[in-house]
């Protein structure tokens, strides 16, 4: 190729990409632009511009290998046409079987941040200790220190693999779900309504 | 088994129990005139019908069924609302409304966690790290030793002396009542339901309520009563009467 | 491509070499020809022909991701020229801190004396596994006997490289907590009776 114009130094997007590539094919957990600019030694923006071409390149229908943008950062997967081959030879990651009470723990874990055994009980109205086991087994939930206020509880998050495993790009792509005020506020004012009507 | 799919046939309504309670809660549909009874006799039907106890169910519906019986017990006993709660009506209102809507939201939350699961469930990724990836130790840095005396001394802090009256829903297991009653009957013929749960939580007397009902199924004991809201007389059954130590529901030996 | 006389299913090679990139991204070790044509559901033969077009696709000087034999079968790499942005990757900055898991199964085991897991549940109010896992990993605790009493569940202890690490000549420099107990057999009995507390 013959750019004689071109005042940007030599270096072309291309072997930026294949540098991608290799830190990505090793990587075991997506990696953020911050990440692979700092060990690619090159900037945050030709990054950009390189995993567009790698992104071209492993792209759904186009290679059995797939670039996605997940968990705060970049990483490959297999192709989804290739999963049921993938089924016969691996665990699905960490997401088989949740139950009800798993899939509820989550959510709480999710929206409401860090927060403690207690904490989800009080949400759910039944202990958690089951779900929480169970959850930190499949490694969506982490310990995220202790509640200083609450008497030391410990406290748990999710983990970068729950992004993975459902597909977030961050925690913010989790849908905003009806308010809780508003629903309190109904609900209260519908049993107020009640006690008046035996009062009157 | 999901308790929210639970099919229901009552007088008043024909559906999932997911949309009898979205239906209570925009009140489009009376509680008053829902029989709630009937709600707990399916529960217990699809819960025999399976060859284990499904604790996980059971906790559910518990939580579902006593905010039902709590919010219509308000509709229909107003005399009585300072005996409802320990709270005062207010601050009652609040804390059950507040709750009922967050756990509906968490429901919320869970069943888009859900979809999206299946969803997502045909991209695979690698776990662990890369086969033949450089292996480096990354030496961990130095320590403060200050931070292992801050860790134990915040493991070795009392807990506080917390109220449970916001705290989890505790539910004595169904188990301890069904042996209750059993007791009971065994040094007596009959006893009035009410008396014995008099000085019970309420959701204690939720609990013993479904003990009832699972040993009336069971034939291990007769219920009476001789109009809506009078007193419930337990009774025991002829062939209890008859064999009454012979017999072991295996729901008793599996839920304990 | 015209293959009039071939009795196989027409599935086209490069479709199985699609199937089988997507195995070997997802894969944590090598791969043999056997297992790569069962999850493939086609035949050693055919998986061979189709690892040749994989390999030319994914070769030094073509690719950042190179597709390599080794003694266990095959295995996607980074290539080669790559080596020093790979290194750079996974030399980051050992600024790694310990996780409050972590820290806590240290500061038990540091303070009480050798503890079991059960022992270092029954404290923390949660299990233990994993923490004990990555320190025993890390170098920083060993195994130190057997408890006596029933069970026999393996102790542990710190060890020289922990007192390195946290910059102590033995473990009686670690910070006094007179607050909490006196001796190893005071703060023991302390943590025990909280942990009582709080499961109570």
């Amino acid at each position: 190729m013959d750019r004689p114009l071109r005042l940007i130094p030599a270096d072309p997007l291309d072997q930026l990409a294949r540098t991608l590539e290799a830190l990505l094919v090793v990587a075991s957990a997506p990696l953020s632009i911050e990440e692979l600019a700092a060990a690619a030694g090159d900037d945050p923006e030709r990054v950009e511009d390189a995993l567009r071409l790698v992104g071209e390149r492993f792209a759904e229908e186009r290679s059995g290998i797939v670039l996605e943008h997940v968990a705060g950062g970049w990483a490959f997967r297999a192709s989804r046409e290739e999963a049921a081959a993938c089924a016969r030879l691996f665990e699905r990651p960490a997401q088989r079987n949740l139950s009800q009470a798993a899939l509820e723990t989550l959510a709480i874990v999710a929206y409401v941040g860090p927060c403690s055994r207690p904490d989800i009980a009080r949400i759910r109205g039944v202990a958690a200790d089951s779900a929480v086991a169970n959850l930190l087994e499949r490694g969506l939930i982490a310990e995220a220190g202790r509640d200083t206020a609450a008497g030391g509880a410990i406290r748990y998050r999710t983990t970068p693999l729950f992004e993975r495993v459902f597909g977030l790009e961050s925690l913010s792509e989790l849908p905003r779900l009806g308010d809780v005020g508003e629903d309190a506020a109904g609900i209260r004012d519908r049993l107020h309504a009640v006690a008046e009507k035996r009062s009157a | 088994m999901i308790v929210r799919e639970l099919e229901l046939d009552l007088d008043a309504f024909e559906g999932p129990f997911d949309l009898l309670l979205a239906l209570v809660l925009k009140e489009e549909l009376d509680l008053r005139d829902v029989d709630l009874a009937g709600i707990v006799i399916a529960f217990l039907e699809r819960l025999a019908e399976k060859e284990e106890l499904d604790l996980e169910a059971c906790g559910e519906f518990l939580v579902l069924i006593a905010a039902l019986l709590e919010l219509k017990a308000r509709a229909l006993f107003p005399d009585e609302e300072a005996e409802l709660a320990e709270l005062d009506p207010e601050e009652a209102a609040e804390e059950l409304a507040r709750r009922l809507a967050e756990y509906r939201r968490a429901k919320e939350a869970a069943g888009w966690l859900r979809d999206r699961l299946a969803g997502e469930g045909d991209r695979f990724f690698r776990l662990g790290p890369a086969p033949l990836a450089p292996r480096v130790e990354t030496p961990l840095a130095p320590q403060d030793p200050e931070a292992l005396a801050g860790a134990l001394r915040l493991l070795a802090q009392d807990p506080p002396d917390v109220s449970l009256s916001h705290m989890a829903l505790r539910f004595p297991p169904v188990s301890l009542f069904l042996e209750r009653f059993r007791g009971l009957l065994r040094r007596r013929s009959r006893f009035d339901f009410e008396t014995e749960v008099a000085e019970l939580t309420r959701l204690e007397q939720a609990s013993a309520f479904l003990a009832l009902l699972e040993l009336r199924r069971a034939g291990e004991l007769a219920i009476e009563q001789a109009a809506p809201f009078a007193p419930i007389r337990v009774s025991r059954t002829q062939q209890e009467n008859n064999a009454q130590s012979e017999r072991t529901a295996a729901w008793t030996v599996r839920s304990a």
